[in-house]
């Protein structure tokens, strides 16, 4: 049991599918702290996204490598571009290969983790989509199918949303509204949350 | 806050569409604005960039002695990465480009990641923030401090030293040193609403006045009933006096900007405030400009922003750019 | 419709104050601005003058090869007889002087007043007055139009012509064709309020939008919901190239006009439309303008003039002319 | 009995106590179909009037020649220059004289009337100020006391203003709102009947 392109690109898919559900949802959580945008732009890139041509046995660096020139293009949202840089870190990790275990899935995400925090400057604990990423990336960790990598990662990722929702934004255009933000959830994060439901909702490995 | 659009989601493209129609020293290709000469082989590339909305910035200062090219982003939202890289290749003549833009999370991410890619191309970057806005953190955290209106200054001080030739280190220095020595505070009135969006960015009373406000409506240091302009200029001159720079001067520039639906009446009301303000402060102002030089849409209100001047920063300012929106001969 | 204000009865002053302040071009004596040297001997003077609140009309305007002097009334309202009397003697250097404003009856006594008081000292005068706006009265009735954005076409064909050396009559005849050759629509989105006044000059509703409506809120032709600008855009169009020119050309100029609160970006994207249609009913489009040009403070809606030329109005459009607003060089 | 010029400036006064009474009145009458002006206007020109010094048996010519000079600086506004055209049509009319005899006030007015109907290009009819001053004159022909010529005169003016309020306004601004003025007064012709309900209050001649 291991990844493939066309597993990642059916993922792809269902996450498209989910980001189209949660629009109105999205835009709102983004509207109490941010510019009311996050659900218009996810849906919009993972519509472009799944719209390209992937194809079963691909290499995944090329497949990652054409995610991340169409995320390149497609937005210039701090969000998005998150995903871009998500990307262009998948597509070095699995240059030449086929598949990725499903154990070595957390470490895959923990290295774009560690991107984003280098490139967009969060640290742990600012309330933003890399605590979730952080979260999910340790709930990964010893998962060996894909079953099991999805109810870790889903709960990890309720948990992590729950937990957060009671602290202060510290990043970006979120951190001007200081104690505000407490009660509120974060856009991003709460986009993650929706999108990897969607993706779990069908089995995501072979 | 009625718009004069098609659909939403066509409105930068349209909008970029008139501006070369009716502006043929642009070039349009895709999302970047660039001069008709660029790149200009052997001098220093400036590049810019942002979000759209905030006409005449930021590609409306592409032109000769400014800008040489501009990543265009959708209304309130960075420019794509392909786009910085466009922006970036369409400025390099061969000695390196400055992206010069605001301090904000996306853009900077958006443009460093561009000069990465471009890196394996040969071609060198620096980056210079624009940071004036003395009202998104305190003079400890300058460096969090985001971008406003004071990025103009700082536009012309870099166009202007590439046309002498000078090296991208020295452009580089050059446009740091004048961002360092710019500082800018705003008052918002009245919201605006993205195209498309269901809302208006922020609320604010039919009575009210906010101090500090951001140029997308992030949240100011006070906000109350509105009141003469002569105490709201006033407080706006005190606060940006004592912010320190690194090297004051008795010479400064000051341009008084409206963020989009004040009139031209209330910024020479205003202006005449700060005029006798300074110069009761002891200060000589040089250069002034008072119009709509970075707004938000149909968003009401002004800002202030003081430039401190030294011989050459002075000399810079006065040298010729031409843009459709600001020209100097 | 906050203002960023003190005293409304020192709206204006305040204005001038600020104004020339940031312009050292220009003069002010009580209502009336100059330029540094008005009068200039053994030229034609070219005087406007109107009420406040329409920045950069009137008093913008003032500038080398456009105005020598202008009288300036308090918001919406005309300048004093007195102001119009100091205006005229101020660009009089003993060629005469032409009387150029807006066809609005308080102004037009105004003006024919100080006319005749100047008579005695042997001052030769002839007016010209902007009749472009085509909702303003049928095209039977021409000379009821009330003068509207393109009066600015007609600032730049005098300005030339008098900087060209010629005498009174043939500035007044070349500068009368220009006003003849020039249409003018506008739409309204929302309303602006006079400073110290208790309510706005007029209502509209929030989702709503006027065809024809003028600058100080006169009423239009229709008002409906808002419709996408391609589909105003159109219709303005149409209307103008319905409304017969004495001597119609392929080759126009055209100016698209913010009446205020309209932002650049809206501008553009009319602009982008009008220029499509012109070009698709065979015209060519020289020289165009985009900006707040003559405005209504922080009135919302755009107007579109459209001036026909001929070989010696294209000539006078392109002369060199420089005042805060406008510059051709 | 006869009008001389201290006689006027008592009228002056008088009819600047009534526009600052009528300030609010009259600029929401002009709100309606004009630009809400015609109250503030009149205050400021007829207080800038009363405060000219105007001796006892002064020349009626200098007196009107005074107020014609103080009215074209301070006022731009179309009803403001209709005041000032009376006043220079005053000022020739009594060149010379220090008194005017009440029989022939009517004349002078019927005179005004012509002045400004020729520099503001009014027909009458149109619902404007002249309407009412040419009920004044024609109310006038005849009277030959201070008593006569104010009873008379005040008659005429709120005739003319009941008569005309249900009449459309042709001139101007207001012409453009066509059949919407229908029972409205003009602001100018409402301010002319307030005025000189003050100027009367007081006997007027000696
Ligand atoms: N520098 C950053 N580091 C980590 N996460 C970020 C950063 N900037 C934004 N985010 C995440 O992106 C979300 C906002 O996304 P979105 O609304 O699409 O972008 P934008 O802020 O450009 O409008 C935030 O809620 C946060 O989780
Ligand atoms: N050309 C004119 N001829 C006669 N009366 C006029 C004329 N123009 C204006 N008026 C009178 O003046 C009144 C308006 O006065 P006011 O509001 O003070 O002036 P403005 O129209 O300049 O704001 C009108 O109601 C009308 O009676
Ligand atoms: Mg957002
Ligand atoms: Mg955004
Ligand atoms: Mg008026
Ligand atoms: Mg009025």
């Amino acid at each position: 049991m291991s990844i493939t392109s066309l597993a990642v690109h059916g993922a792809i898919r269902r996450a498209a599918a989910g980001a189209s559900r949660a629009h109105d949802e999205l835009n709102a959580a983004d509207g109490k702290l941010g510019d009311g945008d996050t659900g218009v732009m996810l849906q919009r890139l993972f519509q472009a996204l799944a719209a390209l041509d992937v194809e079963d046995g691909a290499d995944l660096g090329a497949t990652f490598q054409a995610y991340a020139k169409t995320c390149a293009s497609a937005t210039g949202s701090s969000l998005g571009t998150l995903v871009t840089v998500a990307m262009m870190t998948l597509a070095k990790a699995t240059k030449g290969r086929s598949e990725i275990a499903w154990s070595d899935l957390g470490g895959h995400v923990a290295a774009l983790r560690d991107q984003m925090m280098a490139r967009g400057g969060a640290n742990l604990g600012d309330k933003t989509v890399v605590d979730m990423i952080d979260a999910v990336a340790l709930a990964l960790d010893g998962a060996s199918s894909g079953e099991e990598a999805a109810s870790r990662s889903v709960a990890a990722a309720r948990d992590t949303l729950a937990q957060f929702r009671n602290r202060p934004n510290r990043l970006g255009r979120a951190r001007m509204f200081g104690e505000k933000t407490i009660g509120l959830d974060d856009p991003g994060m709460l986009a993650f949350v929706r999108l990897l439901d969607s993706v779990v909702a069908e089995p995501v490995g072979r | 806050m009625k718009k004069l659009m098609n659909a939403p989601d066509a409105f930068v493209n349209e909008m970029l569409d008139g501006l070369v129609a009716a502006h043929p020293t642009l070039v349009r290709e895709d999302r970047i604005i660039r001069t008709r000469h660029a790149p200009v082989a052997g001098k220093v590339g400036i590049v810019s960039g942002g979000g759209s909305g905030h006409l005449p910035l930021f590609t409306g200062y592409v032109g000769s002695g400014l800008l040489d090219a501009c990543a265009i982003g959708d209304v309130f939202a960075g420019p794509s990465v392909a786009s910085c890289v466009s922006a970036i290749k369409a400025a390099d003549g061969g000695k390196g480009v400055l992206r010069l833009y605001g301090n904000y999370g996306g853009d900077r991410m958006n443009f460093d990641l561009a000069g990465e890619l471009l890196e394996m191309d040969g071609i060198a970057t620096t980056t210079v923030l624009g940071t004036d806005d003395i009202a998104s953190a305190g003079a400890q955290e300058a460096g969090k401090r985001r971008g406003v209106a004071g990025i103009v200054y700082a536009y012309k001080i870099a166009g202007a030293m590439a046309a002498r030739g000078a090296d991208l280190a020295e452009v580089t220095e050059v446009t740091q040193a004048a961002v360092d020595a710019c500082r800018t505070i705003g008052v918002a009135l009245s919201s605006c609403r993205i195209p498309g969006a269901a809302a208006p960015s922020f609320t604010i009373g039919d009575d009210e006045i906010e101090m500090g406000m951001g140029i997308h409506g992030e949240p100011g240091i006070w906000r109350d009933t509105l009141r003469p302009i002569d105490e709201i200029v006033d407080e706006m001159i005190a606060r940006l006096l004592a912010d320190p720079v690194p090297v004051p001067s008795a010479r400064v520039s000051v341009l008084v900007n409206s963020l989009g639906a004040t009139p031209l009446e209330e910024l020479f009301i205003a202006y005449r405030r700060v005029a006798q303000r300074l110069k009761s402060e002891g200060y000589e102002i040089v250069r002034p400009l008072v119009g709509p030089y970075v707004t938000s849409m149909e968003m009401a209100g002004m800002s202030i922003s003081l430039l401190h001047l030294d011989a050459e920063r002075e000399a810079l300012l006065a040298a010729p750019c031409d843009c459709p929106f600001w020209r100097v001969s």
